[in-house]
């Protein structure tokens, strides 16, 4: 075997397992999240140097693997497409950092109701089953799988669409929840950001095996 | 004729000027075209000449010996008894006399071409000495061949007769001994630079990588450079006979010229050229004659496959 | 492996180092020793008398080898004018033609003809050129030459237009010329040091050859430049007179060696010096 | 003027019973660097070979299908003309030893007898030793021979000599494998320059030079021409399996 | 000159040119927030095809390099972090969408006195100011110019921390604000992201000039 | 372990009055595959040639300074015993052309007169082809010619026989360069395994190559050791300007 393939093999178990982190964190940070359990939260903001860690390396190895391999073809957007994933996978550990910074400056749970009409919940699962299914498409190298994380993405645009409104409204009846509402809203965003990152992702995958663009080309469309 | 299509394409379109003399220029191509397959022709014409010509002295040596071969047969060669006067021919004197002068001369020269070889091969293959070995070497064949006779008749026989008397053999001075000591000298450049182009010829990374295995010197020549030259060593030696076998003015000057059988090296005696060479001119019957041509085409075909076989190997050895 | 087993492999390999020197520098005398007798029997001999007279008859002293020399001269010119364009176009055909059929035989008979003894090819001109006419001719002697030249033009022509690149003749012929100009114009003057080294030595051997004389130019007392006359030639006067019982002659043959000696290391030298000098690089 | 000017179409070479170049159809656009890579022995030196017809002059060789230059079949012009419009450029740099760095320049001209002015005989020398970034820097020395000169320069030399009969179109064969690498990128700078006026075919052992100099590759293996497109795109996304595998490296 | 010298300078042109596009969409964005100026903002929209269109030529040009140069040392950290900046650029460019798209839905122009008390003016003028600072840094190959990039960032944290309480306040004492407040807090979360963007900017800048990683080494430190 | 096998100390090398390799002071650790590039006649041939003491079979070459092998100067030793521990394998693989497979590999001992019983030899054998990973491509014709061999296969012959000797260190110079890119990778993947076992300096002209197999690299320049550090710093982050501008094809 060409050593090339040997380095991105190992390239490949690192993001797997940077992947697997991330995914880890997001899952904490809503465990957190839902029991208010301050120290799973704490967990995570300390959890979030690895990340940070994994990212540079990655980044680290790439350029290594450019310097000394000279990639083309495949291996090229296999690197590209790392080099990508990387940096959204950071960011979506980052927001997972932030989700948890709130649990831990929060003074009170969010109120039941609050969650409800928010939908923020479901919202949370979706993401986090869209970046699962990210991660398998790229174990496998499916691209079936990765191009289903499209539509899985709607769900989350509509709930982050509505919720200004939903807010809105449910503050006129309740303006006691005005501070959570405020933090709600940043962590819809937030995670209507990690269905973003994760279709980035889903879209480098794409590019690496089909040498395929997709990236804003339903915007062209 | 000069069509458009035998113009640069980016002259088609421009000045009249410009295609006219494009045009000439084409039709001087044609020209060259018609001279060329001429001088193809002439070349091969001159190849055939020289096939020509080795036919014709093979086919004239055959008819000219035809007399001497009905008369005599194949028994020829191995009589002993050479008496034009008596009208019987046979030529064993000769060739016995032919093998051994050259076997001898061989013998002796061999460690001399081989140490010149080595020497200048591998020891030292740049600078002035070796140069002047070089240069020396070449020139001993050069010497023509009538001034090793005239030489060795005045200086080297007196020598090998006062060697005869001290070792208790008949002193006669000329004989097989001495032409064989002056063919020695004169063979001597054939093997040693042929030996010596073959040994520059081992590629010098062989020899690296012997060295690099913590090899000595003569480990090197022992192992890698006299293996790998042993053919064309070999075929030196090999045109160095067939040089000694049909030298003939220094052999007929000090071998004694007698068709008598020799009974040592150090008798007088006659090889196949010298006796062609001294007795032609006097040969008035036509068997005599024609005997002595059968001789000429022994010797021919005997140097001819000899020479063949060398350059054989040679040729091998340099296409590897 | 101990430091004494290598002591006893390097001692080996001086001694065998040693042993190559002396073998080596041991040719050297005979050619030493020649040339030293030569030149003190010969340069005695050597004047413009000597240069511009014909032999004496026996018993009288003095006389020259004047048609020794002009003989010899008249015979390699002619030797060489028939030799030597027959000989370069003859190499070109076979550096050209590699692996043609024609040019196997062709190759072949080159070889062949380099190793007959020369004595064959007097033997074969005699029955050419001269029992035909039935009488000795110089031009009989030019031809056995021109053959005996032939081998050696036809090779070295073939072995330098062989070294030269291939590359060079592409090039050439990339550049749409056509093939007798590549020849001409790329190819022979490339080589022309190795052709004309080639010539250079087969006049130089040519000079010294004696048996194919023997039957053909055969010999000549006196002064002739008539190429259907027997000549004489400076070999066949150093053997006919070395040969004889005479003093004078011996003296004469001594002279004439010196000539012919001096002449043929003349012809080697200056060759090598002007291949070197006109030594292209590839 | 994205025009063809080399096109074959089922072209089929041989050597002897030896069938190295295997049904190629190629249409090679005007001014373009076109790269011929491939692994060894896999007929790239002999398809350029046979676009100028010097693959005849090897005996036993042999060829068949279309080779157009301009339209016109290559195979149906004496190989002299096609010579003179299809220049060639060599492995080892060869200018004639023989004769000074000026000469060699117009030796097409000479050697071929055909007489100029000197004028124009000035005129082409300059015009192409400026074409190859060569005036300069042997304009001091036109009567040296080529041989004192770099082995870079030497080939910028070379590529003057053919540039200088106004060739269509320039076949390098591997025309850098024995430079060294400061050598090869004064060579490799050229190719840029000489394309606004010559199609250039080259072919290379060396991926990443291909990758450099050439606006499309074509890869050979095994005698056929497995793929034929702009060289980002081989570089980046290669359609046929082969390819990707040899230009990453992976040889089976 | 080499090949991959003008390539290279081809892609810092096109690189500035992006930054040039993003930075006036930036300030139009923000021009139609202060004016309330809906065609701007429209004009903004659309525009943010032709920041997309770049990015793509951009990670095109850089595939293709990296792929025909195999660049090494300097001209491979260039290129890496050419793609870095491309996708922060590219983000930055999102955002001004985003708020262009808040302007096109908004019914009316925010109150003054959220802007005042939110500071969200200020903070998005020193955005503006810290993205025009990286781009001269990255023109003019001055790592120090990047370096004060990361001090300005210090106010738009400060502010986005703050913007938290400070709107909660507000919105006790002017209930009839919530869904301008809930915008806002957007706008003030993606402004903090432009910070964020250009001091990752300003890393690579220095990363490809000076071959320091500085990415996370504050968060170590 | 990371011990230096060789150290040189201020080494000087030059051919006669040609000073070509300056003030050289390098530490190369164990086990570890070290790569020397640089510009065409720089020096790395040389450099290389004087750590076995190849340099002085060259008439009028010289060398001064410290050059150390484990800790013991080179210089003290005899050429023969340093020569044994540091094997070396050249340019265009050279397998003596009169031998077999089997006493190629064998060469060394052969050469040095050393008599081995059959079984130590076929051990040896078999151990030395295995480990260039040979062995089954050629156990069933160990006594055949080496030159049967393809390019690849012949030098990785030539490797095993350095390999045979058990030496220290396994000096390289330019190993492929006359390989096709098919036999390069074959030669080239069994340095990684080599390393395990011994330390190999690989002089090469291919940049790629060096990034590719080495883990730390030195860069000659005009006879000096302008740089020397991890491979994947040299082609990073290179500190010297020389070498920024060599590795990136910037020549001056
Ligand atoms: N003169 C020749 N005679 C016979 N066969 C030949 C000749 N030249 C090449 N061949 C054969 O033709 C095939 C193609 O050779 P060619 O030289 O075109 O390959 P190539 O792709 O240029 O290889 P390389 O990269 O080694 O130059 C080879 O398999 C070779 O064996
Ligand atoms: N045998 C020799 N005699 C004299 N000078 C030499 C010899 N070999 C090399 N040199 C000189 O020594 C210098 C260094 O040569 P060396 O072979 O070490 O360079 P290199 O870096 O290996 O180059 P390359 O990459 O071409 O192999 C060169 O300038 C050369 O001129
Ligand atoms: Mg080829
Ligand atoms: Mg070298
Ligand atoms: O920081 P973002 O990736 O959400 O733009």
């Amino acid at each position: 075997m060409a050593q090339i393939e040997t380095e991105l093999q190992l390239l490949k178990s690192e993001a797997i397992n940077m992947w697997t982190l991330v995914n880890s964190q997001l899952n904490k940070a809503r465990e957190a999240f839902l029991t208010f359990d301050k120290d799973l939260a704490r967990e995570v903001v300390l959890k979030e140097k690895r990340v940070n860690g994994s990212e540079l390396k990655i980044d680290r190895d790439c350029e290594n693997i450019f310097a000394l391999f000279c990639p083309v073809a495949i291996d090229l957007r296999f690197l590209l497409a790392i080099l990508k994933i990387n940096s959204n996978l950071e960011r979506i550990g980052d927001i997972a950092e932030g989700i948890a910074k709130y649990v831990i400056d929060a003074e009170a749970p969010f109120s039941k109701e609050l969650l409800e009409v928010s939908r923020v919940l479901p919202m949370y699962e979706e993401a986090v089953a869209m970046l699962e299914d990210t991660q398998a498409a790229f174990e496998k190298e499916d691209t079936v799988l990765a191009r289903g994380v499209f539509k899985r993405d709607d769900l989350l645009d509509a709930v982050n669409k509505s919720s200004n409104k939903v807010l809105e409204a449910h503050l006129k009846a309740h303006p006691e929840d005005t501070s959570q509402a405020l933090w709600l809203i940043s962590i819809i965003r937030r995670l209507e950001r990690v269905g973003d990152q994760t279709k980035n992702v889903a879209e480098e995958i794409i590019f690496y095996l089909e040498a395929k663009v997709l990236k804003h080309s339903k915007k062209f469309a | 004729m000069v069509t458009r299509s035998d113009l640069p394409l980016r002259v088609i379109n421009s000045t009249p000027e410009a295609i006219l003399k494009a045009k000439k220029r084409a039709r001087r191509s044609f020209r060259q075209i018609r001279t060329e397959n001429v001088f193809k022709r002439t070349l091969s014409i001159m190849g055939l000449v020289i096939i020509i010509l080795v036919l014709g002295i093979l086919l004239t040596l055959v008819v000219q010996s035809l007399p001497s071969i009905k008369a005599l047969g194949l028994k020829y060669l191995w009589s002993k008894v050479w008496d034009p006067v008596q009208d019987i021919y046979g030529a064993w004197p000769f060739l016995l006399g032919t093998l051994l002068s050259s076997f001898l001369a061989l013998i002796i020269s061999i460690p001399f071409s081989i140490a010149v070889a080595i020497f200048l091969g591998e020891y030292h293959p740049k600078g002035w000495l070796p140069n002047f070995l070089k240069n020396t070497v070449e020139l001993i064949a050069a010497v023509p061949s009538v001034i090793y006779g005239f030489w060795g008749l005045a200086v080297l026989v007196p020598i090998v007769r006062s060697f005869e008397s001290s070792i208790g053999v008949e002193p006669v001075g000329v004989g097989i001994f001495s032409s064989s000591l002056i063919l020695a000298v004169m063979i001597i450049p054939y093997a040693a630079s042929l030996g010596r182009s073959m040994i520059h010829l081992v590629p010098s990374h062989l020899k690296e990588a012997a060295y690099g295995l913590g090899a000595t010197r003569w480990e090197v020549i022992r192992s890698v450079v006299l293996p790998y030259t042993k053919s064309g060593l070999f075929a030196g030696i090999l045109l160095s006979l067939g040089r000694a076998l049909g030298e003939t003015m220094a052999v007929t000057m000090v071998i004694g010229n007698t068709s008598l059988i020799p009974k040592s090296i150090f008798a007088p005696g006659n090889t196949m050229a010298s006796v062609i060479a001294n007795e032609f001119t006097e040969a008035d019957k036509p068997v005599y004659l024609s005997a002595l041509i059968e001789l000429g085409l022994v010797l021919f075909l005997v140097t001819v496959v000899i020479n063949l076989i060398g350059k054989k190997i040679i040729d091998r050895f340099t296409n590897e | 492996m101990q430091p004494s087993h290598v002591k006893y492999r390097l001692g080996k390999s001086y001694g065998f180092q040693i042993l190559t020197y002396i073998l080596a520098f041991a040719c050297v005398v005979p050619l030493i020793a020649i040339l030293f007798f030569i030149i003190k029997a010969g340069v005695t001999k050597i004047n413009w008398h000597f240069l511009v007279n014909i032999p004496k008859p026996v018993g009288e002293t003095g006389g020259g080898i004047a048609n020794a020399l002009v003989g010899s001269i008249l015979i390699i010119l002619v030797a060489s004018v028939i030799a030597i364009p027959i000989g370069i176009m003859a190499g070109v055909y076979l550096s050209e033609n590699r692996k043609s059929r024609l040019a196997y035989w062709c190759r072949l008979s080159t070889d062949i003809l380099q190793g007959v003894p020369s004595i064959v090819i007097g033997i074969v001109a005699y029955f050419w050129l001269v029992k035909p006419f039935g009488k000795f001719s110089a031009l009989s002697g030019s031809a056995a030459l021109a053959i005996m030249m032939l081998p050696i033009v036809i090779r070295s022509t073939e072995e330098t237009l062989k070294l030269l690149p291939d590359s060079l003749k592409e090039a050439a012929l990339a550049l749409g010329m056509p093939f007798h100009r590549v020849i001409f114009k790329v190819i022979i003057p490339v080589g022309v040091s190795g052709i004309l080294s080639g010539v250079m030595l087969s006049i130089a051997r040519i000079t010294g050859e004696t048996a194919p004389l023997l039957f053909t130019a055969f010999g000549n007392p006196y002064l002739s430049t008539k190429l259907t006359q027997p000549m004489q030639s400076l070999p066949l006067l150093i053997f006919n007179y070395a040969t004889s019982p005479y003093n004078e002659w011996h003296d004469l043959a001594w002279g004439a060696s010196l000539i012919l000696l001096v002449w043929v290391l003349f012809l080697n030298i200056f060759t090598k010096i002007v291949t070197r000098k006109w030594k292209v690089q590839l | 003027m994205e025009s063809t000017v080399i096109k074959s179409r089922n072209f089929n070479a041989s050597f002897g019973s030896n069938h190295v170049v295997k049904n190629v159809n190629i249409d090679i656009p005007r001014n373009h660097v076109i790269a011929v890579m491939g692994p060894s022995g896999c007929g790239k030196t002999t398809y350029l070979r046979c676009i100028n017809r010097m693959h005849e002059l090897i005996p036993g060789a042999s060829s068949s299908g279309e080779m157009k230059l301009n339209d016109e079949d290559v195979y149906q012009m004496h190989p002299i003309f096609v010579r003179l419009k299809i220049g060639m450029v060599f492995q080892r740099p060869n200018p004639f030893p023989n004769l000074s760095i000026y000469d060699n320049v117009i030796a097409g001209y000479k050697l071929n007898g055909i007489k100029l002015p000197k004028a124009e005989r000035d005129r082409i020398v300059e015009h192409s030793l400026t074409r190859v970034a060569l005036w300069n820097e042997v304009k001091d020395s036109l009567n040296k021979k080529g041989s004192f000169l770099s082995g870079g320069q030497q080939q910028r030399l070379c590529i003057a000599r053919a540039v200088a009969m106004e060739p269509e179109v320039l076949l390098f064969d591997e025309p850098t494998s024995a430079l060294d690498p400061i050598s090869t990128s004064t060579v490799e700078e050229l190719f840029h320059e000489l394309k606004v006026n010559y199609t250039l075919i080259i072919v290379t052992h060396n991926m990443q030079q291909a990758a450099r100099v050439s606006d499309k590759t074509a890869f050979f293996f095994m005698g056929e021409l497995v793929e034929y497109d702009d060289t980002k795109i081989m570089f980046t996304n290669p359609k046929d399996n082969r390819t990707q595998n040899y230009i990453t490296g992976r040889f089976s």
